[in-house]
């Protein structure tokens, strides 16, 4: 059994800075990944990171921009929080040697970005998160931080109380990639889960393959709320076959999106009043789906976004890189043709539920970076605001796993303080299929009473079990086939427009998935790098983490932000400003509500329409 | 971590001459081709012909030099060669003297020939 | 723009009332033609050559398959798409033919650096390589000089160890002492250091240069590409730049390089590695020359 | 435990075809190198036999020289000479920082210049040996 004070899984922005704080503050820490730390999708942020670090510039204004651009969902202490902290962490970069764009003077360039009454995005080139994720670890290299590369974390060693908010992590049980073992890593202090974004739940998304859900995942099987999942932001110009994602600078620099039928449809079809190619990431992601499922889209999937107009000298001196990106990834030389694009997951603003410490309800274990939600984002990220929540929150839930005292939470986690009971009417029943199986807990009189070790040590026997059972199997589903149904389900119904009959239906389809799964088996049977292994029980994280984002699509009856339902064209404030909240209750999801707070520092944030 | 492969001696003096002698070959060796196979025939060379241009010093001291760059240019080229393949430890130490008494040996008999033609008498050997 | 804007909505739904006569029509030919694109495609997996699909020919190894343990070549028929790239070919394989094909990727998009492999000959990424640029059939193997740890899984270690062992950090003595002030670095400085800061850890390079090969003590040029970028940034000041040519002047640091070119040529980030080492050996030298 | 597969040199040196320019140059110019070693070394020690005597130096040279196979080596050593020669040529401007992005081009130069001097020079080499 491996031995640490402090384990973070994971190890994209949100992971190595929470390693860097706690080994700051004198804990023995180490990093479980399943990928090599630079290979993290952290790596493929390019836009920037925000932060008010100018004259004339105030944490405060940042704080009521991102508060406006969350469509009023995000919790104030935590926004007020990242926006206090985020100009100290993107100077700390810069002493780190990130190497930022720069001014003439020598200081770093700040640009101005969707959403931002000032241009607070700190940048480096179209390469922000490349940057930061290898400074990030060049710091980690330059401390001696323990990293178990290539390890995959399967399971949370949770205690077995009766409520989530009574029970303690004491650890991982993490599978040895390269080598097949299965070994516990026992956290005297405290777990910090750092496992990005869950693209995958979605068959088209600018994420990683190996962006799976599987934070959220465990901590919900664990007892820990998912919050606000429905909220998934999709971008509107992405190329059909990789998802690679291209900037919204084409289309400010003139680029013009077509259907089929060569009609500039965003004018043609009022999609966006005047503002054209030029509206916002969700009118135009709606857009062009419209245009694609009314039969005018190119090949049934996507528009072309064209650019040859502007001319090769002008494409080539301000967008060069993309000329690469769609060569590269989709064999068009855009001087020559249009572009395809159409619009993919790009980033989940829920995930698991912390306070603004990183802290979640389970006592011990923390969550930082894209699987959590501290709730900065709410109902809608704004660009440049993903990066600085990985830093802010992942050092301080490092700082507070290894120690420190950071004061009491304004958030409250779990279902404690104010909160009440939701419902939602579901085709299928949600959630596990067979019982026993998912259950945290043997529960019984030895509840609680065992150490934490003796915790480790079981979740380990319980996983060798599973893995071995899963070995064993000779014949039965493959994952692939599972994932694909759950993802292309996701795509058709849970995707940029929702309704009641389709989220219904995606949950239909969830549940067969589901009852597949029960039936799943691994045909490769080596103990050598098995990713038929590691795909199978990733596909079970990407199962629970669906059904987790189509329940909360279905109970929100109302249109905010990234979160578009064809029956509720309005926002409902006087009946959502809450969060939705789900936990796995051992294996039957319940739904639950928690009143959003928007009282922060110095002011109460009013809702106001959000238009810019 | 952060640990390398150390070493005392540093590569780059070598390296440097290596280009220096090269940049200088180039001009001797153009002549000396150019004097032995076009000027004069290799197959006409004869003693006194050989004699009669080793007793001008300069062509004396040029072809010394001409010998000591090619030499080191050429066993210092090997040597760095052996190392690229990956030679370590003893074998690596073997291979060098072995080379520099291979050069000296080389340099020697090359003097002494030179001196034959030029009459010289300095070596005592 | 705002996310509630009524009317906009109601001209989406009554578009979708009105034309929705000439939209049926229109709707069933796409549906004939997508069944007949379906027909086409599963035609295309039967005939197994047939003209839309690629031949895969992929290195197979593992350890602990007996019939793997001795190296072999499998074959793979995949239908081809347009813009189809060698990781979404071999992905395509793994997915519908034989689970157990391995290889790492995760990005997609040529920024993770996990895919890089030996195609039809050459060091690059599967994610960033076109089918359509390459000859069939596409032959697909691990990284060459790195030990195969099953299929097209290589072992990293030494390469890590390389780029680990040149303090690949930034170090300075002398951070501005205001709280939130950052360093000064001009921009043709951070321009010089900017090509060499892409590096993604890919190892195409370290698996082209045949020198790495032989030598295993050799830096390497991803490894002087990371000392570059920190020996050139301005930020560290002099003494650190001094430490910091030590460590690329050993033995095994600049000098076994042979500008073979070959790591240039391979690098999917087009990072200048033969220039930025032949900088530093330059460097080197005038270093030197002080102490002559 | 896992084990791995190395897959030894023999099967890159086996890869041939599909080297690149630079490599190319770099293994024409270790072999011209070495064989220019190896002349020099036995260029000294034909040039020795002047030690001996007069007449067997002269006797020496140009008995080797009527012979055909030592015109066509020294038409080989000549190839080799100006191959290496002008590939140091190119390999010093490479270390000069010069004309990087044409090294793959200045090293086919190298060759075909090679081969022209070379077929040039060969009726002054073979002369008189007939
Ligand atoms: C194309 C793109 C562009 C973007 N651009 C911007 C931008 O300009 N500005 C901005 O602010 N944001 C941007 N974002 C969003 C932002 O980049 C991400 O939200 C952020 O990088 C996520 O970081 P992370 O540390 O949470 O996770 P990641 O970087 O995804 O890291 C996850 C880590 O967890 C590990 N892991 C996962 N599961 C397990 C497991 N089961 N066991 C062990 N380890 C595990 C992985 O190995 C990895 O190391 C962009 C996102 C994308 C996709
Ligand atoms: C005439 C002009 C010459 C030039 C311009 C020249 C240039 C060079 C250069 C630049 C190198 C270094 C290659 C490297 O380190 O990457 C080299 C290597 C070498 N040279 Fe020369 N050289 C010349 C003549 C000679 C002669 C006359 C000899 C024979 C004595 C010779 C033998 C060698 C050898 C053995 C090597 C090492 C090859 C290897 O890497 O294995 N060179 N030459
Ligand atoms: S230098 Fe280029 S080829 Fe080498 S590891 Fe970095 S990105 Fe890959
Ligand atoms: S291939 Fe190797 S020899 Fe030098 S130029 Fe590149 S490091
Ligand atoms: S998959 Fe990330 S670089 Fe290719």
């Amino acid at each position: 059994m491996h031995e640490h004070d402090v384990i973070v899984v994971g190890a994209g922005g949100a992971g190595l800075r929470a390693a860097i704080a706690a080994q700051e503050e004198g804990a023995d820490v180490a990093i479980v990944s399943k990928l090599h730390p630079v290979r993290s999708h952290t790596g493929a942020a390019e836009g920037g990171i925000n932060a008010a670090l100018r004259e004339g510039d105030s944490w405060e204004q940042h704080a009521y921009d991102t508060m406006k651009g969350s469509d009023y969902l995000g919790d104030a202490p935590a926004i007020e929080t990242l926006c206090q902290d985020s100009p100290e962490e993107v100077i700390q970069l810069e002493h780190w040697g990130l190497a930022f764009s720069r001014d003439d003077d020598g200081r770093v360039s700040q640009r101005p970005f969707g959403g931002m009454s000032f241009p607070r995005t700190t940048y480096a080139g179209a390469e922000t998160g490349h940057q930061l994720l290898h400074t990030m670890y060049e710091q980690l290299v330059k401390r001696g931080i323990e990293v178990y590369d290539e390890w995959y974390v399967t399971r949370l060693a949770v205690s077995d109380e009766e409520d989530p908010e009574d029970r303690t992590c004491h650890g991982v049980v993490a599978y040895d990639i390269k080598s097949g073992e299965i070994s516990a890593f026992h956290a005297r202090n405290g777990v910090i889960l750092a496992t990005g974004g869950p693209g995958q739940v979605f068959d088209h998304t600018t994420n990683a393959v190996a962006n799976t859900g599987d934070g959220p995942a465990m901590a919900y099987r664990a007892g820990v709320p998912m919050e606000d999942m429905e909220f998934i932001q999709f971008h509107p110009t992405t190329l059909p076959s990789t998802g690679v994602l291209i900037t919204e600078g084409v289309r400010g620099e003139g680029g013009i999106l077509y259907n089929e039928d060569g009609e500039r449809f965003m004018f043609e079809y009022g999609y966006a009043n005047n503002d054209g190619e030029l509206a916002s990431r969700d009118v135009v992601s709606r857009a062009e789906l419209t245009e694609v499922n009314e039969g005018r889209g190119i090949e049934d999937e996507y528009v072309h976004l064209d650019m040859r107009h502007l001319g090769e000298e002008r494409i080539i001196d301000r967008l060069e890189n993309i000329v690469h990106l769609s060569e590269d990834f989709e064999g068009v030389d855009p001087l020559e043709e249009p572009m395809p694009v159409k619009p993919g997951q790009h980033y989940a603003m829920g995930g698991i539920e912390t306070d603004e410490n990183g802290e979640t309800c389970i006592s011990g274990l923390y969550a930082a970076g894209e699987c959590a939600c501290a709730s900065v984002h709410g109902s809608n990220r704004l660009g440049g605001n993903a990066l600085p929540e990985l830093i802010v929150f992942g050092k301080r839930a490092g700082h507070h796993a290894a120690g420190r005292d950071l004061g009491e939470a304004k958030i409250e986690t779990g279902q404690r303080g104010e909160w009440e009971v939701g419902e939602v009417e579901t085709p299928v029943e949600p959630g596990a299929v067979s019982s026993g199986e998912d259950v945290v807990a043997d529960g019984g009189a030895a509840a609680g009473s065992l150490s934490g070790e003796e915790y480790v040590q079981r979740a380990l026997d319980a996983e060798r079990e599973r893995v071995e059972s899963l070995l064993e199997k000779d014949d039965g589903v493959q994952h692939a086939e599972i994932r694909a149904e759950v993802q292309q389900t996701m795509t058709q119904h849970v995707n940029v427009f929702r309704e009641k009959d389709g989220l219904k239906e995606a949950l239909r389809d969830i549940r067969k998935a589901r009852e597949k799964y029960e039936d799943v088996y691994v045909a490769d049977k080596s103990r050598t790098f098995n990713t038929d292994l590691i795909h199978t029980i990733e596909t079970r994280n990407i199962l629970d983490t669906a059904e987790a984002i189509t329940l909360g699509a279905l109970a929100r009856d109302e249109f905010r932000g990234a979160h578009w339902r064809k029956e509720h064209q309005e926002r409902k404030d006087d009946k959502w400003l809450k969060h939705t909240l789900l936990s796995w209750n051992d294996g039957e999801p319940e739904l639950w509500y928690r009143p959003v707070v928007l009282e922060g520092e110095n002011k109460t944030y009013e809702p106001k329409v959000r238009s810019y | 971590m952060a640990e390398h492969y150390s070493s005392f001696e540093r590569g780059g003096r070598r390296w440097l001459w290596q280009r220096i002698t090269a940049a200088f070959l180039v001009v001797v060796l153009a002549f000396h081709f150019f004097l032995l196979h076009f000027v004069h025939h290799a197959a006409d060379v004869t003693f006194q012909m050989s004699a009669a241009r080793m007793q001008q010093w300069t062509y004396y001291s040029l072809m010394v030099l001409f010998l000591i760059t090619a030499t080191f240019h050429g066993v210092n080229g090997v040597y760095n060669a052996l190392v690229n393949q990956g030679i370590e430890g003893t074998r690596k130490t073997a291979v060098k003297w072995t080379l520099i008494a291979a050069s000296i040996l080389l340099i020697v008999q090359g003097i002494r020939t030179a001196n034959e033609w030029a009459g010289i008498a300095l070596l005592p050997f | 723009m705002s996310t509630q804007v009524p009317e906009q909505v109601e001209d989406e739904s009554s578009a979708d009332t009105e034309t929705s006569a000439a939209q049926q029509a229109r709707m069933e030919k796409k549906r004939q033609k997508a069944e007949e694109r379906e027909r086409q495609a599963e035609e295309a997996e039967s005939a197994a050559a047939g003209e839309d699909t690629y031949l895969l020919k992929v290195f197979r190894y593992d350890p602990e398959v007996a019939g793997k343990q001795e190296p072999r070549f499998d074959d793979f028929h995949v239908p081809y798409h347009k813009g189809m790239t060698v990781l979404d070919a071999l992905m395509y394989a793994r997915d519908h033919y034989d689970s157990s094909l391995t290889f790492r990727h995760s990005c997609r998009q040529a920024i993770c650096g996990s895919d890089a492999l030996f195609v039809n000959g050459s060091q690059r990424l599967g994610c960033k390589t076109q089918l359509s640029d390459l000859e069939e059939p596409v032959r697909i193997e691990p990284l060459p000089h790195q030990e195969v740890v099953k299929d097209l899984v290589v072992d990293m270690e030494h390469f890590y160890d390389q780029m680990e062992s040149v303090e690949p950090y930034f170090q300075t003595n002398d951070l501005p002492d205001g709280e939130l002030e950052e360093q000064r670095q001009t921009r043709e400085n951070r321009e010089k250091i900017k090509m060499s800061t892409r590096c993604i850890w890919c190892g195409a390079c370290m698996s082209s240069c045949n020198i790495a090969a032989g030598d295993n003590k050799y830096l390497g040029p991803a490894a002087i590409n990371k000392a570059y970028r920190f020996t050139m940034d301005e930020r560290e000041g002099e003494d650190m730049k001094q430490h910091r040519m030590e460590i690329l002047e050993q033995e095994h640091g600049v000098w076994r390089c042979q500008t073979q070119f070959s790591c240039t040529e391979v690098c999917p980030k087009d990072i200048p590695l033969t220039e930025h080492i032949q900088e530093l050996k330059r460097e080197a030298v005038k270093n030197n020359l002080k102490f002559w | 435990m896992s084990q791995s597969y190395n897959r030894g040199l023999i099967e890159d040196f086996g890869r041939w075809k599909e080297f690149s320019a630079g490599m190319w140059a770099w293994i024409f110019h270790k072999f011209t190198g070495w064989v220019l070693v190896g002349y020099l070394f036995t260029h000294i020690a034909v040039l020795s036999t002047a030690l001996t005597g007069q007449a067997e130096y002269t006797n020496t040279i140009q008995t080797l020289e009527s012979l055909l196979v030592v015109r066509i080596l020294e038409v080989g050593l000549l190839a080799v000479a100006v191959f290496h020669i002008l590939n140091g040529l190119r390999l010093l401007l490479v270390d000069l920082g010069v004309g990087l992005h044409a090294q793959d081009k200045s090293f086919y130069a190298s060759l075909a210049l090679t081969g022209a001097i070379v077929v040039a020079s060969v009726p002054t080499f073979v002369a008189g040996v007939f």
